[in-house]
């Protein structure tokens, strides 16, 4: 018993139960599931797990901050309907393969230009940012509708879907996009001024004001930045669809929340980080593959999606227990 | 004085922002579509929003409480699935409170993982959004149900039939509505839930049952939508399986139109009503219009901020937000 | 002190008005260098007011700031710091998810390229803050870990991360141990020899005497005087504060105490309080006095059916009883006046008559619905016992003053009719006006034949309204002292552990 | 640590060889679009593994994207990862499966669609597609339409969910035809249905306090139109309102048996399920297998009903 409590690396996984939980089912499907435990499935992983990975890191600043974004399903999809329309705009038609590169600024713009919308709306009028993104959930979907007229769009060009199948060195582009967003918003969160005061200003929103940190613009920019990373995951999935349909990313938000909160940080804001949310993405991720690999059938895959995910929580909740010292309320 | 009766939550222009935006509403609407205001289109809405509004009802109750519940949308799945399909098995006076049962037990779980477990809502409510969903595909094994003599049977009433010439779904919810608000105002429940949802620790410390009153929440919460259910089932006669996908965003969007508070401890029945109708009447008026079904999302999007906002702004006492 | 200096800080007809209230009337202040000066008043005298428009926080309707002869305007706490001016809260405002370090310097984190924090110069300036605090934790640490009175010093050190030039210490001692008052008093003396001028904010007149050179009283938004603290007395200053004279004797005949109300056997709770024995009479009034940590509110809470205690016994007017919850408690006339008002007492949101009758909500009943004359009955009884201002009973308990506040809490635990009344820190926070009514409110209830227990850190609130009084240290009773034979001297050795030979 | 992590890999390794050694049945893999969302594609799900069973020589792996575009996307490369003989596929949108389909092409993985076809840029991806013409259906709805209202009226439309393939080709057929045949028919409005009996329902009833004359609904399935069926009964509006549907559905069948209903279009999902495993066994049987195979849905109005077998679904 005195080992368990001693060795760093269970004093670690207790702190972090997702990481445990992640290491379960990983060595369940190895052994359980064939083609589980193979370089190419893991890349595959990782691969999946991007699209809801990207928009988690964002919304775990997001949720730090003390707010919550339910509209990035939205702005996924507003994005790429731009980064994939765009490339067939006439003004573009002699740019070749360059053509790709004004439709993917232009979305990544749109998705920043969403999400400085909500931030903007939070900061001025005092909403909870639940209500002014479940709004904004609805009318951007709304305008995804108008702007692509109900249609898919697809893209002319194949270099644009082959940009998905390429790789660096052994490693899919797409996973290394992933990672050095994992690892450019963990240095954001854990190393810049605005990252600590990313805490500071969900921790204790008074104390943050009172030090003079600007709380409006400060969350207006986490907003903006959530819009930009689900804009990324827009373009990356269009890429691989070679095409955007204006229904694309419908109930990502759910996913996405419950990710970063299975990761650890608090819906309450001041608490979390991008391990445990990276954590979190891969045991969804994972759990999805594996049971497509094991044939579950689908009808059973939202029950265990579901159970696990309060079981999670329940073990978290017995792991981490706050510090009522034993009240009993 | 005003500030003062403002912040003392009195009868001020605080609790009458979303009667105002309603009234604008629907002032301008009738403007621009004749038909609007005409008995049968008000009839018509109005049963249109019965089945959400019910069950915006009970998640009003739930939400006062300080929780959310996400997973009535399934849970109505499952609700209108079991009774459509019990209906031709064993005879809907059977049928019924098998279902109503089997639904209570789902709201029980909720109730014993966020009241009793304390564990958060949120994402509890989500987690049982999936799992119930799966339930419900198991259960019919993905085939859609249907009554097969749909005009036969007594059960038509609740989402065909009608009443002293008001169709029944409205009178159900209308009267659940007035039975619900003298709950919630005039009796100890009611006053219990707003403790337990603006302060649960000051609830425990006065005596009050916290773990009980949030689960019975959730009890009442999946009441509702068994009663939604049954008049869903009814006016469909038959069931797809995820006939609830989504409802439970709408359900949320009107409580919160009503005024409700996400934080807990404050909101009203009356003004869920009103938060219904108005998605409701905007649904329906942009539709009249001939526009296009997804201008709706966007006015919805502007009619919640503006609504909200003119709710928290006069409960501060002033338009925009002090932080800088 | 030379009279001739420019004052560090100087405020002149000041006024300040929210819609419908004049909060400042017209106030003057100045502060010298090198001076403490204590402001004093009760709630809502505009203490509160006068301490955020210094702090930049509010900005003034009329009346000028002068700093070091300079007219300045302040309208973010940003700017006033800049100026030299910083205001140590009094609710902790810090984030306990960071260092100790970032917290002292939030907001002013020190950047390098790219918009990194520079953490080799944030930890060594912020260690080197701690050291001059005599702080035994390192900056690296994070908040949460620390104790409320740790808490308090990375608040404080956070005055010195800038050449201050005048500190507001609002309510500084409220969470803080004896021994850590006096490290506070030192560092107050530090700053004061270097030439920093203090305002001091406190209800607590011994402080007040002890540290100040000046205090200045305000009443109802209005300047009442500047006093010289050696020239004059708490006498003085109360009748300043509250417009009369306070009556702080006990002049009362001894009382006769009825049966053993409530009598507590070898209670343990491991690691918080361990073989405790007590009993408290109908119409006495048991103080119980310690330090912060000493187990007395858990000893509380375990009695309200809060916490389950792993041995002893406990017997209720002669029953040996099991307390479950706070409504099993409740049901056997025990109740509690909780330490945190605001977190623990009150539902702020709700009205004040609702939070008055939330315990007994389900028995004040017409058939199934609330009786709303029943309910309007008690709110009216206690309202008038207990001279609670409020301007009805529909006003929410939240925008109350911490007295009134109180005085709900204790109304909703005398409508219980309680046979034995717990009451945790009952004037924390609470102006010097509204703690003698409520100290002699306990002294009436106890005349009526309630058995009470009163629960304090401060000494004199002890010594005024006890019977008896219980000294606590470690999660252990040290002694038991009857109100006649106890001394101060006494009391405090006891509390510190000292004289455990004669307490076993 | 670096033990277990041994015996890890050691026993992957016996999994591995373990399915290596079953190699000589074929593997085929399909990811579908909803399972569940209603009944025609949960029969579709049971009548192919029935058939898959009936074969001693088929392994598959059967997969539902739950509608989800990306999700489908994950399935196709799970697919090409287990290295299956064969991929069918019902896409959840035609568009965005073609690099996903290409990439199983370069793969060397024959693909086959099923149900709904692809966009026209991944025609040369595929191996083959089977399933019933969507575009053909929409042209049938409108033959009927302007049959039973002799060329003259005013209708409504009620489609699918938006944005996906089969909603947007029945329309497509639908509009262009009824254009094309007959002019005197005007649409007066088209809402969506999201394949929901309740919603159709809802917007049927909208479209009735809307329009004072509506002489014809068209509906992008049967659940659909029943549903808008029910809006105008409730309203008594029902009586010489004619109602023409696609994939007749089993309430479809019925009340088209008690007159309410005037036509739908016959899509078995027995026989769709069918031809795409067998198109996809002819494909691996390396037979010479046209690009586009469409099996039979033909028309059923009250006239012809008897010829057909009430839907299970």
């Amino acid at each position: 018993m005195a080992y368990f409590y001693q060795n760093p690396l269970l004093r670690w996984l207790m702190r972090n139960p997702i990481w445990g939980f992640v290491l379960i089912i990983f060595i369940f499907f190895s052994l359980s599931a064939d083609h589980f435990f193979s370089e190419r499935n893991l890349m595959n992983i990782v691969v999946q797990t991007s699209t809801i990975g990207l928009i988690a890191l964002g919304m775990t600043l997001v949720m730090i901050n003390g707010n919550i974004d339910l509209s990035v399903g939205a702005t996924l999809a507003l994005a790429a309907a731009f980064a994939v329309d765009v490339q067939s705009w006439a003004a573009f038609s002699t740019w070749g393969n360059w053509q790709i590169l004004p439709a993917v600024c232009l979305a990544l713009l749109v998705g920043i230009l969403m999400g400085a919308i909500n931030g903007f709306i939070v900061w001025k009028t005092g909403v909870d940012a639940f209500i002014v993104t479940l709004g904004a959930m609805l009318g951007i979907r709304g305008l995804v509708f108008v702007y692509t007229g109900e249609q898919s769009f697809y893209a002319m060009n194949f270099a644009y879907s082959d940009f998905s199948f390429m790789t660096i060195g052994p490693f899919p582009v797409l996973a290394v996009i992933f990672g050095i967003a994992v690892l450019a918003v963990h240095w954001l969160l854990s190393r810049t001024v605005h990252g600590r005061n990313t805490y500071a200003v969900g921790g204790n929103r008074e104390a943050a004001v009172n030090a003079g940190i600007r709380v409006g613009p400060h969350m207006m920019i986490n907003f903006m930045l959530i819009g930009f990373l689900a804009a990324l995951s827009g373009v990356l999935l269009s890429t691989q669809m070679g095409a955007a349909t204006p229904n694309l990313g419908r109930d990502y938000e759910l996913w996405v929340i419950t990710a970063v909160v299975l990761g650890g940080t608090k819906l309450t804001g001041g608490k979390g980080d991008i391990i445990g949310t990276l954590g979190g993405v891969l045991a969804i991720g994972i759990l999805r593959n594996g049971m497509n690999l094991m044939q579950v059938p689908a009808f059973y895959v939202y029950v265990i999606l579901g159970s696990i995910l309060i079981a999670v929580l329940f073990l978290d909740k017995r792991f981490n227990r706050t510090a009522d010292g034993g009240l009993r309320l | 004085m005003l500030l003062a009766r403002l912040k003392a939550g009195g009868p001020a222009i605080a609790k009458q922002g979303i009667l105002v935006a309603f009234i604008v509403f629907m002032i301008t609407f009738s403007l621009m579509s004749d038909r609007f205001l005409s008995a049968d289109n008000i009839m018509s809405v109005f049963r249109q929003s019965a089945i959400i509004g019910v069950m915006a009802l009970g998640v009003t109750i739930v939400v006062i409480g300080g929780n959310l519940d996400l997973s009535v949308g399934s849970m109505l799945s499952f609700a209108t699935v079991l009774v459509v399909d019990l209906h031709d098995k064993i005879g809907p006076e059977l049928a019924i409170p098998v279902m109503v049962l089997a639904t209570l037990c789902l709201g029980a779980i909720n109730g014993f993982l966020i009241g009793i477990l304390r564990l958060n809502s949120l994402i509890v409510t989500l987690g049982m959004l999936s799992a119930i969903q799966g339930l419900v595909l198991i259960y019919s094994g993905g085939q859609n149900v249907d009554i097969v003599d749909q005009t036969g049977t007594w059960f038509a009433i609740f989402g065909r039939g009608a009443m002293f010439g008001i169709a029944t779904p409205i009178i159900i919810f209308l009267g659940l509505a007035l039975v619900f608000h003298v709950i919630m105002t005039t009796m100890p429940f009611g006053r219990r839930v707003h403790a337990v949802g603006g302060n649960p620790t000051a609830s425990i410390f006065s005596g009050i049952p916290r773990s009980r009153v949030v689960f019975m929440t959730y009890l009442i919460s999946a009441l509702c939508v068994a009663i939604a259910a049954i008049i869903l089932g009814s006016r469909v006669m038959g069931s797809q399986n995820n006939v609830g996908l989504g409802y439970e965003l709408q359900v949320l969007a009107a409580v919160i139109l009503g005024g409700t508070s996400l934080l807990g401890g404050s909101g009203s029945i009356l003004r869920t009503v009103l938060g219904v109708l108005m998605l409701a009447f905007i649904q329906n008026g942009l539709i009249l219009m001939g526009q296009p079904y997804y201008t709706q999302w966007l006015v919805t999007w502007v009619v919640i901020i503006v609504a909200v906002w003119l709710d928290v702004a006069a409960k501060r006492g002033r338009l925009f937000s002090p932080i800088a | 002190m030379n009279v001739n200096r420019e004052p560090a800080l100087r405020l002149q007809g000041i006024v300040k008005t929210f819609p419908g209230v004049r909060a400042l009337d017209g106030v003057d202040f100045e502060v010298m260098p090198g001076e403490v000066h204590a402001l004093l008043g009760e709630n809502g005298a505009g203490k509160s007011t006068l301490m955020k428009v210094l702090a930049g926080m509010y900005q003034p309707d009329e009346g000028q700031i002068i700093i070091a002869g300079q007219k300045v305007r302040m309208t973010t706490p940003i700017e006033a710091k800049a100026q030299g001016v910083i205001l140590i809260h009094q609710e902790l405002s810090l984030v306990p998810e960071m260092s100790a370090a970032e917290n002292i310097y939030l907001g002013e984190l020190p950047r390098k390229s790219l918009g990194r924090v520079d953490w080799k110069t944030l930890e060594a300036r912020s260690n080197a803050i701690l050291k001059r605090l005599r702080c035994n934790f390192r900056a690296e640490v994070t908040v949460a870990n620390l104790s409320i009175a740790n808490q308090q010093m990375v608040e404080i050190a956070r005055a010195l991360t800038v050449d201050a030039r005048v500190v507001i210490f609002d309510e500084p001692t409220a969470s803080l141990t004896d021994a850590e008052k006096v490290v506070l008093f030192d560092i107050i003396n530090d700053l004061k020899a270097q030439g920093v001028g203090i305002v001091y904010i406190s209800h607590r007149m011994d402080e007040i005497f002890t540290l100040s050179d000046r205090i200045t009283v305000l009443r109802d938004g209005g300047y009442r005087g500047t006093l010289n603290t050696a020239d004059t007395n708490e006498d003085e200053v109360t009748r300043l504060m509250i417009g009369r004279s306070l009556d702080l004797s006990r002049d009362e005949a001894a009382r006769e105490f009825g049966k053993t109300m409530l009598d507590v056997r070898n209670l343990t709770c491991p690691g918080l309080f361990e073989n405790v024995s007590f009993s408290v009479r109908a119409g006495e009034v048991v103080g119980f006095y310690g330090l912060v940590g000493a187990g007395r509110t858990e000893i509380a809470e375990t009695l309200f059916g809060l916490r389950k205690p792993t041995s002893g016994e406990i017997l209720v007017d002669g029953e040996t009883v099991e307390i479950g919850s706070p409504r099993a408690a409740i049901a056997m006339g025990i109740s509690l006046v909780p330490e945190n008002r605001k977190e623990q007492g009150l539902v702020l949101q709700m009205n004040c008559r609702d939070n008055m009758t939330l315990p007994q909500v389900q028995d004040l009943t017409a058939g199934p619905f609330l009786s709303q004359g029943a309910e309007l009955a008690i709110f009216d009884q206690y309202r008038d016992r207990l001279a609670i201002k409020t301007p009805s009973w529909r006003q929410s308990a939240g925008v109350l003053s911490g007295g009134n506040q109180q005085k709900i809490v204790i109304g909703k635990w005398l409508s219980m009719q309680p046979r034995v009344l717990i009451v945790d820190e009952p004037t924390r926070g609470i102006d010097v006006g509204s703690k003698s009514e409520i100290h002699q409110l306990l002294r009436e209830l106890a005349a009526q034949g309630y058995a009470v227990i009163v629960i304090s850190s401060e000494m004199p609130e002890v010594l005024r309204v006890s019977d008896r009084i219980v000294a606590m240290y470690h999660g252990r009773i040290m002694r038991e002292f009857s109100i006649d034979e106890v001394t101060e001297d006494s009391l405090v050795q006891a509390i510190s552990g000292i004289t455990s030979d004669t307490a076993a | 640590m670096t033990n277990s992590m041994r015996l890890l890999l050691a026993s992957c390794g016996t999994l591995a060889l373990a399915s290596a050694a079953t190699a000589d049945t074929v593997r085929i893999g399909i990811t579908q679009n909803n399972v569940g969302i209603d009944s025609y594609q949960t029969t579709y799900e049971r009548a192919f593994i029935e058939a898959a069973e009936a074969n001693p020589n088929v392994d598959v792996i059967v997969l539902d994207a739950g509608g989800d575009v990306a999700r489908q996307i994950s399935q196709m490369q799970d697919l090409i990862q287990q290295n299956v003989d064969a991929i069918i596929i019902w896409p959840t949108d035609g568009q965005a499966l073609v690099p996903a389909v290409r990439n199983a092409h370069r793969e060397g993985i024959p693909v086959i669609v099923t149900n709904s076809n692809i966009a026209e840029a991944g025609m040369e991806f595929i191996a083959a597609f089977s399933g019933p013409n969507n575009i053909q259906q929409g042209i049938y709805s409108a033959e009927m339409m302007c049959e039973a209202l002799d060329g003259e009226g005013q209708i409504v439309q009620i489609t699918g969910m938006p944005g996906y393939t089969t909603a947007i080709e029945r329309q497509q057929g639908f509009d262009d035809r009824l254009a094309e045949l007959c002019p005197g028919v005007t649409q007066l409005d088209i809402q969506p249905g999201d394949w929901n009996r309740e919603r159709a329902q809802r917007t049927m009833e909208t479209f009735l306090t809307r329009f004072d004359q509506i002489d014809g609904v068209y509906s992008g399935d049967d659940n659909m139109g029943v549903g808008a069926l029910n809006a105008a009964i409730a309203a008594g509006r029902a009586e010489g309102m004619v109602f023409i549907g696609a994939t007749n559905f089993a309430v479809g069948y019925d009340a088209m048996a008690r007159g309410e209903y005037w036509g739908s279009v016959y899509q078995s999902p027995v026989d769709d399920a069918r031809a795409a495993l067998q198109t996809a066994l002819d494909v691996l049987a390396g037979e010479d297998v046209p690009k586009l195979n469409y099996f039979d849905t033909p028309k059923i109005t009250q006239e012809n009903m008897h010829e057909f077998d009430r839907p299970v679904f």
